[in-house]
């Protein structure tokens, strides 16, 4: 039987001037199971603290209540006192008669029947409290990070800066991702390449950080502290080892018509390749789609130009399996497919352009070296067109996405801008719903766009583009001129929206990371806990997570960085004692609980079970791990059984409450 | 509840810990009144309300029981109120469907900035409540015994 | 197609494919058909039945059997393969020891639909045909056999078997005959008329926990009202709040996982009409959220496991 | 022998209801129940109500006391027992029967003054069946459904109700039915003769309840057949709690806030907490469970009871079970005959 004290505070006047606090300690008393009530002028001061202290020893209480302020206030305050007094600090329960009572009750009557009851209720609810202790994980002190792109790899560099190893996971043959196709980066028209590469060769020296480049995550279990990883690296059919990264297979293969993947397909490579020359790791890989040794067993040039002996035909996928503490996604975009955009020819004129493919065809290190030309015949275009917002902010429909890609508005300034600059006989036209140019030094960069390089902003939306005798002929609104523009333009240039990397989806389920409609992770929250995905240890980093500009990116994979520095710098995790807690003896093992589960807390393991008359019986139950539960109680309501119940919240507990409100 | 021959209503208010147990002392602080008829229950999320407490508080005596929790979108565990929200409306819904008023129950998103909401919503629920009157068909007489 | 069904399941047992069969025996009368295992020749010649009373849904019966060891074979009608697909979706019964023999179903006759329709004292008669004919205590009588349906087979919501490793009969389709359409009488009424209507039925509950024992949905390894550490147990039924407490937990409780057969509503020795409850849920959940049928399909989420993010709120009562 | 025209039965019911509460089978959605007599209400034409008339004296839940608890000390408040008189009118000829089993059960020492006070206060009028139905078989029992007991016997003969009275009760509650004229012998002689007609041709009359006694305990405990006749039973209670002659009890306190109430309600011996005590070993398998009702209501009660079966079949449960198991089915497996 419990031993309860209850302890009401005046908190000066902010409570005894509306509640009577010595007829609350009076009634309270005589509540069942109370030993011991009184009432003080302010329990949370040292003299307070120490009463409470010294009537649980000599009275023997086994729980206490405190008729105060919110527990939001002091909970923590009390829970230490009676921790220190010897009794569990779950043990405490805290009757809010000051925010909830004394504050919003003028009448003194009035207010010190409801401080009665919303003791009661705490003392029907303590009745019920069991004592919790919260458990510890032990910490692996090494990071994962999935995709190695600028999100990616500045996250790494800056885990492996802290002194903990990190690992990246990259799908490609390269790190470097999107911005290794960038030509110049916007507002500062610096050169992209020239900021990555080097970041790109820190990685790769930096000897905290393993680089695992053509590789995918294949299986993910464990929780936070604790993820175990398997990480299937894909043959490359070259041995990393031994090649040198000289090139000279690549210039010897005689298989030569591959599309080149890192030009999106504007020209071609041969089948064993190095994506570009700064690639890292600077190793070939064989591609084998395309390979005719390995397709038909007849070729091995690049086997005999080898020197270093580092081909190798028979190469397999290998599995390799890691433990890790923490998991930073960094699976970044792509542009959409633009199959669904038939108006604007883009499958039917090469010289409709994404403008991903534009910041190749400026490229030094592109398909024209640099030089602006004309994908169909090579020529020097004089009018281009760009239209924005192409598949961005589609309302409904199956049509393109309803979310704007944020980084679309700046670099069609910088494109436009960028040609202006260079080929000063062109006419540049920018189809646009809205300029967004919220970021610094953003606007400044659009208006020199408009004011100095005289590219034509034209508000409205391009209605249809016809390919006819190499022109392509726009047709189009502007909206605030109120008049229909035909233009006969040499190229269009598309601001295809961004979407998340497909590989994102199937990596979520495995991470038992959330994802919205949009398959755009979600944060822990949206706005105090950006970084960090609502799964513990999982966190997220460029634009996986929503569009993002590589500042805001490299923000981001910082923040990120800091947030698993901060987990991986700790020995052992503290658990929160009131989590989830199924009785196996009831689990029916339906998985319903798993399925509300917003952290993938809950597995399931097949336990034997003593049947009647010696019988056995192998049944599917429900476990929850108390280091991943948040306790937010989801599955305790979707438990038809009532196995499930949620710790310092039970069932019991609450009704309790709830009867003692009532009575 | 009769005083003095006059209906009191008893209204529970179930908040959940992160938005509108905030909400509500934020009302206090800010000294917004609302009638005493309403008790809160903290739970961590609103999907922790179980429809089993909904219905046990009215076996009880309660005239009115009204969930609160954080705005959709803003769940402090991402998920917890879509939840809550489809558990509520299809319960609430058959409620309705064996003739018990449906004014009785009720679900508000409060934000813990939003103290004047919660102290509006409460002076508003307990009026419609005293309006409503008694709860006759949810009731136990055997918990009536006042 | 009784025969069909017996020399499947000889042929089962026969060749080995099944250890022992599940399906209907015999009883005193026509209609008095108990769910039974068949474990030879001789007792499925004797004993095993498929005739227009075979009412019972065999599924609920799989978990334990496929957990026995050997494997079972059970005759499942339409409905009863949407139970069977739900209990697998909730990982109830072991798959891989089952073998399913699905057959196509005509609608079952409900003996107290006959009896209510004042042909009492039945004792034999022949069930074949579009009209049923019965010997009585009192001479012969004859009802139609669409009249003689059970209220669920009437308002039959599938002849489609979902999941079957081989079918007997032709397999049929889903069809849409006004199930809800008792729901929304109901629903029109007042709030106090509704609550006349179920203070009516609710309160001839006798508690004796037919609907929840036959629900293939209600498989808990142990029902919250039947665990004393629970703080709903509720034996004593000695309040009509009771057994409103009952009987919307357990309505909810399913939610989202009844597949609608009808067993509740056809063991209530009281005939409340419980199927209802479930019904009402099944056409909001089709409503708000899309239309839902469980057990049609092994992987889609049920409704009250996932959400949208822009679900519609909870209506207000016209007084807030 | 007293009789009434039919189209006067409305009067003669307002009439015993005007001096005693009066409670009958009346029609409630599509089963008859056994309810408190209200003007205009219409005795109900089904030949039996779905739960039996045993309600009325042994209710499925009993309110037997009240605690109240103040600090440490508990006082104990019993509640009031049955202490006007009541007329129930209607009972089959099964049911009638089914009193003397729950007597044998209640009234014996130490007596159960709840069960006792309703019983002494009751007058029951009971009537003869008029349409004998296929799953009756009470006359295995040697009840006869012509003339069930009763403290007072009616017949509906077509025009008429006639009434006969057995006990002094029933002899003091027709004479003060001034409505009740003299007559009517002629008559109840042809509704028997009636009745007995369709006894005759019952399909389980020929029931053969051989074997079913103390000598056999241990043979037909240990019968093979029981796993069988149990393997599909859901463990419901729906044939325990339509059985006029159950009378198994559970004790359940109820916390309403201000006192505790203490509970007596109906339990069945096919639940799986049945008899789920301290002790906390009760009967772990449905096999265990079910045997247990029949071995009671065939084996131990007759045992026990001077050879007096724990049925009377009114054939309930072969109406209700869910899965069509029942006490015809198992005497007809576990009987002499089977062997």
């Amino acid at each position: 039987m419990q031993r309860i004290g209850v302890f009401v505070c005046w908190c000066g006047s902010n409570i005894a001037a509306t509640v009577d606090v010595e007829a609350v300690s009076q009634a309270l008393s005589h509540e069942a199971g109370v030993v011991f009530s009184t009432n003080y002028q302010y329990m949370c001061s040292q003299a307070g603290q120490e009463m409470i202290q010294a009537a649980i020893h000599e009275h023997r209480l086994t729980g206490v209540v405190i008729c105060s302020c919110s527990p939001r206030m002091h909970e923590n305050t009390f829970r230490k006192t009676c921790e220190r007094a010897g009794i569990n600090p779950y043990m405490v329960e805290i009757a809010n008669i000051r925010e909830q009572c004394s504050w919003i009750h003028k009448d003194k009557a009035v207010g010190t029947e409801k401080a009665i009851i919303l003791g009661r209720a705490a003392i029907a609810k303590v009745l019920l409290n069991a004592p919790l202790t919260a458990g510890t994980s032990p910490v692996t002190k090494r990071a994962l990070v999935i995709g190695g792109g600028i999100a990616g790899i500045q996250t790494a560099l800056d885990i492996a800066d802290a002194g903990f190893e990190v690992d990246i996971v990259e799908k490609e043959p390269t790190i470097g991702g999107k911005m290794t196709q960038i030509d110049k980066t916007f507002p500062t028209l610096d050169c992209a390449a020239c900021i990555l590469t080097p970041k790109m060769v820190d990685a790769a020296q930096n000897e905290k950080i393993k680089i695992y480049a053509y590789s995918q995550v294949e299986a993910v279990k464990g929780f936070v502290g604790n993820f175990t990883v398997t990480i299937r690296r894909k043959a490359r059919y070259v041995d990393e080892e031994k090649c040198t990264g000289c090139g000279l297979c690549t210039e010897k293969c005689p298989q030569k018509k591959v599309p080149n993947a890192f030009n999106l397909g504007l020209d071609t490579r041969r089948a064993i390749y190095i994506p570009f020359a700064q690639a890292v790791p600077k190793i070939a890989t064989i591609d084998a789609d395309y390979c005719t040794m390995l397709k038909t067993g007849k070729c091995g040039v690049c086997s005999k130009v080898c020197t270093a002996g580092a081909i190798d035909y028979h190469q397999q996928d290998t599995l390799i399996e890691e433990h890790y503490g923490a998991i930073v996604v960094a699976t970044g975009y792509n542009p959409i497919q633009l199959d669904q955009f038939d108006e604007f020819a883009y499958s039917h004129s090469p010289d409709v352009v994404t403008s991903l493919e534009l910041e190749r065809l400026m490229n030094a290190a592109g398909p024209t070296g640099g030089t602006l030309l004309r994908p169909s015949d090579k020529t020097h275009p004089h009018t281009l067109v760009f239209v924005q917002c192409v598949g961005s902010r589609c309302d409904g429909g199956e049509k393109g996405k309803p979310y704007c890609s944020k980084i679309c508005c700046m670099y069609t300034a910088k494109h436009a801008m960028l040609i202006r600059e260079k080929y000063p006989d062109t006419e540049v036209y920018v189809f646009y719903i809205d300029v967004r140019t919220p970021g610094k030094n953003f606007d400044e960069f659009y208006r020199r766009a408009v004011e100095e390089y005289g590219v034509h902003y034209i508000k409205g939306m391009v209605g249809k583009v016809t390919p006819q005798n190499g022109k392509l002929y726009v047709q189009a609104a502007d909206l605030l001129g109120g008049q229909q523009l035909k233009i006969e333009a040499d190229m269009v240039v598309l601001a295809a929206a961004i979407e998340p990397d497909k590989s994102a989806r199937p990596l979520a389920t495995m991470l038992t990371a959330s994802m919205d409609t949009n398959d755009f992770f979600t944060e822990a929250h949206p706005k105090l806990r950006p970084v960090e995905s609502p799964t513990a240890g999982i966190f997220l980093s460029g634009a996986c997570q929503g569009p993002k500009d590589i500042p805001e990116t490299v923000a981001q994979a910082g923040a990120a960085a800091s947030k698993v520095i901060g987990l991986l710098v700790k020995d052992h995790l503290v658990c929160n004692p009131c989590v989830a807690e199924s009785n196996e003896l009831m689990c029916n093992g339906c998985s319903a609980c798993e399925k509300v589960c917003p952290y993938g807390a809950i597995t399931y393991i097949d336990k034997e079970f003593r049947g009647p008359n010696r019988t056995t019986l192998l049944r599917r139950i429900a476990q929850v791990n108390p280091a991943v539960c948040q306790g937010c109680g989801a599955c305790t309501v979707a438990c038809p059984s009532g196995a499930m119940d949620l710790k310092g919240f039970s069932n019991g507990q609450i009704m309790a409450e709830v009867d003692a409100i009532c009575r | 509840m009769q005083v003095n021959g006059q209906f009191q209503p008893t209204i529970v208010a179930f908040c959940c810990n992160w938005c509108s147990y905030a909400g509500a002392d934020l009302s206090g602080t800010n000294r917004l009144q609302y009638p005493a008829n309403v008790k809160i229950i903290r739970i961590p999320c609103s999907c922790r309300l179980n429809p089993m407490f909904i219905l046990r508080a009215f076996q009880r005596g309660a005239d009115g029981v009204i969930l609160c929790g954080c705005h959709p979108g803003d769940c402090h565990y991402t998920s917890g109120n879509y939840f809550a929200r489809r558990r509520m409306t299809l319960l609430f819904n058959m409620l309705e469907f064996l003739g018990i008023e449906r004014e009785r129950t009720r679900v508000e998103w409060v934000s813990a900035a939003e103290g004047a909401k919660f102290a509006a919503t409460m002076n508003d629920f307990v009026a419609t409540i005293t309006r409503l009157g008694e709860n006759k068909r949810l009731e136990d007489l055997r918990c009536k015994s006042k | 197609m009784q025969e069909q069904v017996r020399a499947k399941a000889k042929a089962l047992l026969e060749s080995g494919v099944c250890d022992r069969i599940l399906a209907w025996k015999t009883g005193e009368f026509f209609y008095d058909v108990t769910p039974a295992v068949f474990t030879s020749v001789e007792e499925i010649d004797r004993d095993l039945v498929y005739n227009a009373f075979c009412g019972a849904n065999l599924s609920k019966y799989l978990i334990a059997e496929s957990r026995k060891g050997g494997k079972v074979g059970a005759f499942l009608k339409p409905c009863d393969t949407y139970s069977f697909q739900q209990l697998l979706k909730e990982h109830r019964i072991r798959r891989e020891n089952t073998y399913i023999v699905g057959v196509a179903c005509e609608g079952m006759a409900d003996i107290e639909t006959i009896r209510a329709a004042g042909i009492k004292g039945v004792t034999g008669g022949d069930f074949t045909g579009e009209t049923l004919t019965f010997e009585t205590l009192y001479g012969a009588k004859t009802m139609a056999r669409a009249e003689a349906l059970a209220e669920r087979c009437k308002f039959c919501k599938s002849k489609k078997l979902v999941i079957f490793d081989e079918l007997l009969g032709e397999q049929g389709e889903e069809q849409d005959v006004g199930r809800f359409d008792e729901v929304k009488r109901l629903e029109a009424m007042s709030d106090e008329e509704r609550f006349a209507f179920w203070q009516q039925e609710l309160s001839k509950c006798i508690r004796c926990n037919a609907c929840r024992n036959v629900c293939p949905a209600c498989s808990c390894e142990k029902c919250v009202f039947d665990n004393p550490n629970s703080g709903v147990e509720n034996k004593a039924a000695a309040s009509s709040f009771e057994e409103q407490l009952f009987h919307i937990i357990r309505a909810f409780h399913v939610a989202g996982r009844c597949t609608d057969c009808g067993e509740c509503s056809r063991v209530c020795p009281q005939h409340i009409p419980l199927h209802l409850l479930n019904r009402k849920f099944i056409k909001d959940i089709n409503e708000i959220y899309g239309p839902y049928q469980a057990g049609a399909d092994a992987d889609t989420r049920p409704p009250l496991l996932t959400y949208e993010t822009g679900d519609p709120e909870p209506r207000r009562g016209d007084a807030g | 022998m007293k009789q009434i025209a039919i189209s006067q039965l409305g009067q003669l019911l307002d009439a015993m209801a005007a001096r005693q509460t009066l409670y009958l089978p009346v029609d409630q959605g599509k089963t008859a129940q056994f309810n408190r007599y209200e003007s205009g209400m219409e005795l109900s034409k089904q030949l039996n109500t779905s739960r039996s008339a045993k309600d009325l004296f042994f209710p499925q839940v009993e309110h037997l006391a009240d605690f109240q608890v103040e600090g440490t000390s508990i006082t104990v408040k019993p509640r009031q027992q049955q202490e006007e008189d009541f007329i129930l009118f209607g009972v089959r000829a099964c049911d009638a029967k089914s009193f003397e089993i729950l007597d044998r059960v209640f009234l014996a020492e130490p007596q159960d003054t709840f069960y006792a006070a309703r019983r002494s206060h009751a007058t029951v009028v009971t009537l003869a069946c008029g349409a004998p139905e296929e799953t009756c078989f009470c006359t295995v029992f040697g009840i006869d459904p012509a003339d069930p007991a009763g403290d007072v016997t009616a017949w509906l003969t077509g025009e008429k109700l006639c009434m006969r009275a057995n006990t002094k009760k029933g002899e003091k509650l027709l004479a003060a039915l001034p409505l009740l004229e003299d007559g009517g012998e002629q008559a109840v002689v042809a509704a028997q003769a009636a009745i007995h007609a369709v006894t005759d041709k019952l399909p389980l009359k020929t029931l053969d309840l051989t074997g079913f006694d103390g000598e056999h305990l241990m043979e037909k405990f240990n019968s093979p057949h029981w796993a069988q006749l149990s393997e599909s039973c859901l463990g419901c209670g729906s044939c325990t709690f339509v059985c006029p002659t159950c009378q198994c009890y559970d004790i359940k306190d109820f916390n309403t806030g201000s006192e505790i109430q203490r509970l007596r309600c109906w339990d069945s011996c096919m639940y799986s907490d049945f008899t789920m005590m301290a002790h906390g070993t009760n009967r772990p398998t449905q096999l265990e469970r079910f045997r247990q009702r029949f071995m009671h209501k065939l084996v131990y009660f007759p045992a026990n009871n001077e050879g007096i079966y724990g049925c009377v079949g009114c054939g309930r449960c072969l109406k209700k079970c869910p899965i069509s198991m029942n006490i015809v089915k198992v005497i007809k497996t576990l009987g002499e005959g089977e062997r």
